[in-house]
């Protein structure tokens, strides 16, 4: 490809006193792309993504983003250059509600002088909002836009994170494990929202273990086994199959799909 | 790109209506309990009204009087105010030790600037507000950039405040008599009007409009869910983007504003200014009114009105012990069994409208 | 109409106040007074105090009896009650200024601290002139008693007060140091520790009360110390008399609590009925309830009561 | 079917505030057998285990155990009897090691008087035995098995939430979307460790969005919606689009399942 | 039934090795960062042999004295052992703001038992440690039971129980010469004996022991773990059906007999016993210890080891201060930069051993 990547990280190492999350890892995101990460539980796909979107400092290697270094301290810096992240853990704050953590660090104010100047909150733009946007990932059985997020099913709770990551984001939406905790009419759309997110232009970094929904959407998979990138392929070219086999260390990757 | 799983084709028809369930003839009961479980501040307000009544029956007429009322009003205007400023810190998960000694170094401050070097009380008091957000920022900045705890913190700029108080004080108290001559600026809180019977006083009156104003903030403003945010779950809010540093350093600061504050009030009540001050607990004192209202220690949870009503709820306990004549120890006795009971009924009420 | 009276002490903690109020509600029975008591938290709270001044206003009671923990600071609260027609008495604590109460009784404190400096000088002779003295004040405030005591104490010695409204702005290099102690044993053996790392060669210790005195011992008697250390106190106490009759305390200034609760109750109870204010002691601007130094070894040139008379005379 | 059921509960109702959790819900599991429960994120599936195994208390609603009324009031006395769950949330303590989690509540002692005297806990052992069981389920990243399990990966802690239930259930084991954040072959695993369970006599009831997995291993399927149970199906008579259907309210239930 | 997917066959031939990485030539950095890693109470021990160095250097011989350690231990004794009680309580997430009152309470009533009712010590000191062991069952009891915040419980017990010791002793104290007179067993605690220069009491060594029974029980029995689940997610504590509320009520009590037992070495030290201890900020101190070694008041994190470095390094510290001859006011100054200042060293020497 001769497309310069959008997003590059190299030689990301990050170790947790004897274990070794990130092993040297690289990485590479493309213009306008979906890329899965798929990879064994442990494997480090996790840590992968919060080192490229400043959740933590990596401790060695380097992430250019268009091309120049960056070295983000803070999810908030990735944030502020584009990088949208839904976190495996959701990053939800449980006592508040639900538009509360939807526009969280975005709220929206009321109109003329009492957003202005009193920096009053819309709530009910913000609800309203974010019912329609619940709405639109098919959870309909949220009765209480205003409860508190602590009271979500598991599934509702990843519908909120997802919900959030897909209305803000701007130049890279990473999703970690989205649909995990998702019914199946939630976890189609989300597939759809994803599509639709990379309609607009933007790329996709999708980790997720479900193998149907990978080779859907995805247009190159990184396969990431034991704290390093393994290979990645083309789901034109290569089965499920293949892709479980690699990650799972059955088989050895093909030499020419190791460089790609 | 492979196809969608045979199984998801059905989807297109499925129901999409929000569930939602009969509220057909919700018995006033369910009512009563919907309501308070939307507003948590209205338990400790039931408390303390309940206190009110019996105290009320055990004490008679003389208890009900506006005058005892208000009175009661006057005496928690400081603990109050520093309720407020502790419950900012405790929503985040924090605590202050130093709040109570902070004040009592901004009202030494405000007093020395004012009468001892005779600067106009119109500068003298905004340097007494800057002492104390400066002790807050320090907090704030070793709890937010040295990561350190916030009690330890606390616990050890208690120590150094309080003694920088005594040395930078040499003990001395400055009088009334000397205030009202020559900064009575610095008595503004102190200034009592009549409504009837019931004797107000500005500091009253600024504890309530500070309440409330804190509580515009926390509810109605997205630093505020901020503030929450933090003492939530610090990780997530990170993580959602939220400049936790900021936040903390903000909220200790303000605490220390707020606890400065509480010295310009306490010297209107106090008449004189005394270093002394920072033998009495004001911390205990505006902590247990944090949590008697409801405000959990370990952050995110509550509502500051609450902390209002839990200062009065603990005012109206002393003054009715007080009144019922009993035995200096008995109160504390006493005192003990009804912080316990006070919070005992709190949660009763809120698990009976869980 | 049922008259309401108050009694506010520092504490109720410190034997001292626990038998000032015994004596209180003693003689608030026999004359039919309403008696309320209330105390600050430790010695030097005075929140609590002007709290309970406050409610006593609330409270209609006709008269205050105060042993004031901030002797500056509660002046103004004291006003308010006056100002109310209340009768506000010190007891054994004189505000500052003293005539910011209706009356004072109490111990003439400068007299009880120049009563054991002038004892120890003149017990320790001419070793007086290299002694090494440590001071257990009271608050860091320096309330009234915490001077009047201390200073008393210098000029009984032969030490140069300087201002004698001042504690530590003296320069004799006799002196090893001060520290606080709340007036309670804990804060006496801190003290007491604080002053013995300073220097270990101490060989006079003055002490605001018995329960500091009692606090000091223990913390020379931890370190081996307690035989060569000369204790001096204030209080009169039955236990600080028996620790006199045992050389643990040297010698003690007795003061009469019970005197002064008593002497409070019917002041009240006499303004009360018509009005009347009680006056202070001839040529002195208090009424002083007495003082007598309790001690078995007898100095030259100071007047001084055994222990059986102490005993005698001892209030718990 | 005459075989008494094992576990039944008849009208559960559970309320929230405003929120309508369980609204009239039935469930019966019979001997041996593996329930499916199926349905969209906050049909009330998790609150429905949650009354069952004692982690809740119903507002209404009976509970019979083998024919007895039972009512827990703790998971504890669930446990007592025979119940064992792995719940959504997973219900580990986050500063505890992986060895201390899977043995929590039973404990292994040192053989001997430093077990039966000083009570002194068999370390090597349980960290032996903890170390075989996640083995068995695949998860072999674990690098260092003493490591607390707020360090793990998402998939790892809930593979030692599974292996902890798998290992000490006795009449019932119960598990809320064991699988959602587990890899390819961590699920497999899980799904045979189920079906082993199985083979030994126990009923399982099994909550799961996977609706291969369901189909694969399920002997009946209870479909639950907006707080009740709509129907109960058999896998070999309806399809997994049916299934769906029913689920997500594109279909009407036929009369006949709604009795079963 | 259907069958696996299809991509799922092919996992037979799947890697079936552990995941480990070389440890080849590992650094020495590296190796004590492991170690500190697995090993956290080290931490606090460091900050304690820093300031023993710190001051030795400043102070020079006479505080590396055998004599002037030992002293240190002896003046750590009581709040170490009230530090040991209040980390368990700690451990699960609580607090206890009684603690120091009811080590109080257990000596006024060991001491009334043995001196004023004539009865034999070897009787007295059970009873006073039941005294104890009940204030602490009733902290448990509303903890866990009734479900109160254990800040407000503690605080409410705190009360009654300061009030109940007033009026039960009549504020009397006892003196140190009739405790040796007729009941000397009191005093055990207080026994010294000379180690070369050193000088050792039994209280010193009580409270060593006592720490590495608690450190021995919280980690290697099955009670011990429970208390650390219960702190550090009482919620899935109970899912996992642990009896939490056993644990509670078993760690409060426990907590209360420390406390009296306390009260037991206390009495060793102080030679007499007076109800006024109440009024020393006991609490404060253990609980500062606590916090210094490395437990986390929000429950479940730290090793008590930690808290007996904890409260040495405050003994160091004041003894250090004492001994430079510091000025009082000064004295706290530099005690409350130093508790920072220790914390700060703590949090850093973690923070690059992570
Ligand atoms: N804070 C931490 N401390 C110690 N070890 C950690 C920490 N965070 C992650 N690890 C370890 O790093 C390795 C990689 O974890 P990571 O969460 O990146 O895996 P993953 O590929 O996302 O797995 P999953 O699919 O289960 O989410 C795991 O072995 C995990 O135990
Ligand atoms: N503690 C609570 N307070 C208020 N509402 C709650 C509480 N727990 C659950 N709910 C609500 O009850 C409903 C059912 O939740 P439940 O967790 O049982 O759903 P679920 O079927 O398990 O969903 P999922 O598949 O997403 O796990 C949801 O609408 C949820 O918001
Ligand atoms: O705390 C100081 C107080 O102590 C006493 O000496 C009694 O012990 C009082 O006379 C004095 O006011
Ligand atoms: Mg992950
Ligand atoms: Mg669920």
């Amino acid at each position: 490809m001769s497309v310069q990547p959008l997003l590059t990280a190299r030689g990301l190492v990050k170790r947790y006193g004897r274990v070794i999350a990130l092993n040297n890892a690289d990485f590479d995101l493309y213009p306008g792309e979906i890329l899965a990460v798929i990879g064994d539980n442990g494997a480090g796909k996790s840590s992968l993504i919060k080192a490229i979107s400043g959740a933590v400092n990596p401790d060695e290697g380097e992430i250019q983003l268009e091309g120049k270094t960056v070295q983000f301290r803070s999810p908030m810096e990735a944030r502020d250059a584009g990088i949208e992240t839904v976190y495996q853990n959701l990053a939800l704050s449980p006592a508040l509600s639900i538009a509360d953590n939807m526009f969280l660090g975005r709220e929206i104010r009321k109109p003329g002088i009492a957003g202005s100047l009193f920096r009053m909150l819309d709530r009910s733009t913000m609800e309203k909002r974010a019912r329609d946007k619940l709405t639109e990932l098919g959870l309909m059985t949220i009765q209480n836009i205003s409860q508190s997020v602590e009271t979500l099913s598991g599934g509702q709770r990843q519908g909120v994170a997802v919900a959030r990551a897909a209305a803000f984001g701007s130049k890279v939406v990473i999703m970690d494990e989205p649909t995990a905790a998702l019914g199946v009419k939630e976890s189609r759309r989300v597939l759809e929202l994803i599509l639709d997110v990379k309609k607009r232009g933007m790329p996709i970094v999708l980790i997720s273990h479900n193998m149907p929904h990978v080779f859907e959407v995805a247009d190159r998979i990184h396969i990431h086994r034991l704290g390093r990138r393994l290979t990645v392929i083309d789901p034109k070219q290569y089965t499920m199959s293949d892709a479980v086999a690699f990650m799972t260390g059955a088989k050895k990757p093909p030499e020419e799909a190791l460089a790609a | 790109m492979a196809q969608a799983q045979e199984f998801e084709k059905v989807l297109s028809d499925s129901d999409k209506s929000v569930a939602s369930f009969d509220e057909h003839g919700v018995s006033l009961l369910r009512r009563v309990q919907h309501f308070l479980h939307g507003n948590p501040a209205a338990v400790p307000l039931i408390v303390l009204v309940l206190s009110i009544i019996i105290f009320g029956v055990a004490i008679g007429g003389r208890f009900f009087s506006s005058y005892t009322l208000t009175l009661i009003l006057q005496q928690i205007a400081v603990v109050g105010i520093l309720g407020a400023a502790q419950t900012l810190v405790i929503l985040t998960a924090g605590i202050d030790l130093s709040i109570g000694v902070v004040m009592v170094i901004s009202a030494v401050v405000m007093g020395n600037f004012a009468v001892g070097y005779g600067w106009p009380a119109i500068i003298a008091v905004p340097v007494g507000l800057l002492v104390g957000a400066l002790c807050g920022l320090l907090n704030g900045a070793l709890v937010a950039y040295v990561k350190l705890p916030p009690f330890i913190v606390t616990l050890g700029t208690w120590n150094v405040i309080m003694a920088t108080n005594f040395i930078y004080s040499a003990n001395e108290t400055i009088r009334e008599a000397d205030v009202s001559a020559q900064a009575p600026l610095l008595h503004l809180f102190g200034t009592s009007f009549k409504v009837g019977n019931a004797v107000l006083t500005l500091g009253v009156i600024a504890m309530v409009i500070l309440v409330l104003v804190l509580w515009y903030v926390l509810n109605h403003t997205a630093w505020g869910r901020h503030v929450y945010a933090v003492g939530d779950d610090p990780e997530a809010a990170k993580l959602s983007g939220i400049q936790t540093k900021k936040v903390l350093m903000a909220v200790y600061s303000l605490a220390g504003l707020i606890a400065a504050f509480a010295a310009w009030v306490a010297i209107g009540r106090n008449g004189s200014i005394s270093p002394s001050w920072a033998v009495t607990d004001y911390n205990l004192q505006a902590i247990t009114a944090t949590v008697i209202g409801g405000i959990s220690l370990f952050g995110g949870r509550g509502s500051i009105l609450g902390t209002l009503f839990g200062a009065m709820i603990v005012g109206v306990v002393s003054m009715g012990l007080n009144m019922l004549g009993a035995d200096p120890q008995w109160k504390v006795f006493l005192t003990g069994v009804l912080i316990i009971g006070a919070v005992a009924i709190d949660q009763w009420i809120r698990k009976v409208s869980a | 109409q049922e008259v309401g009276a108050c009694l506010i002490t520092k504490t109720d903690t410190n034997p001292f106040f626990v038998k000032m109020k015994e004596g209180a509600t003693a003689k608030a029975k026999e004359l039919g007074v309403n008696l309320k008591s209330y105390a600050g938290k430790v010695d030097g709270d005075s929140e609590s105090q002007v709290a309970a001044i406050e409610s006593c206003i609330a409270d209609g009671a006709k008269g205050i009896l105060l042993t004031a923990s901030d002797t500056k600071g509660i002046v103004s609260t004291v006003k308010k009650a006056r100002d109310a027609g209340i009768l506000v008495i010190a007891l054994d604590t004189p505000l500052d200024p003293l005539d910011a109460a209706d009356a004072t009784f109490a111990t003439d404190n400068f007299e009880a601290g120049r009563l054991i400096g002038a004892w120890a000088a003149a017990t320790l002779g001419d070793k007086a002139k290299e002694a090494k003295i440590g001071f257990l004040d009271l608050t860091p405030d320096q309330p009234t008693v915490d001077v009047l005591r201390d200073q008393g104490f210098m000029a009984g010695f032969g030490i140069d007060t300087k201002d004698v409204n001042k504690i530590g702005d003296e320069d004799d290099p006799r002196i090893v140091g001060h520290d606080v102690t709340n007036g309670n044993e804990e804060g006496g053996r801190k003290a007491m520790e604080n002053l013995l790392q300073k220097d270990n060669t101490i060989n006079v210790i003055h002490t605001i009360n018995e329960p500091a005195a009692v606090g000091a011992y223990q913390a020379l008697k931890a370190v081996g110390l307690e035989g060569q250390v000369l204790i001096v106190s204030v209080d009169g106490g039955c236990p600080g008399v028996k620790s006199v009759t045992e050389g643990v305390i040297g010698a003690t200034s007795q003061q009469y609590p019970l005197l002064m609760a008593s002497l409070g109750i019917e002041a009240i109870a006499a303004f009360a009925k018509d009005g009347t204010k009680p006056k202070p002691t001839e040529g002195k601007d208090f009424f002083d309830t007495g003082v007598n130094l309790v001690t078995d070894k007898p100095a030259n040139g100071v007047t001084s009561i055994d222990t059986k008379e102490g005993t005698a005379k001892c209030w718990g």
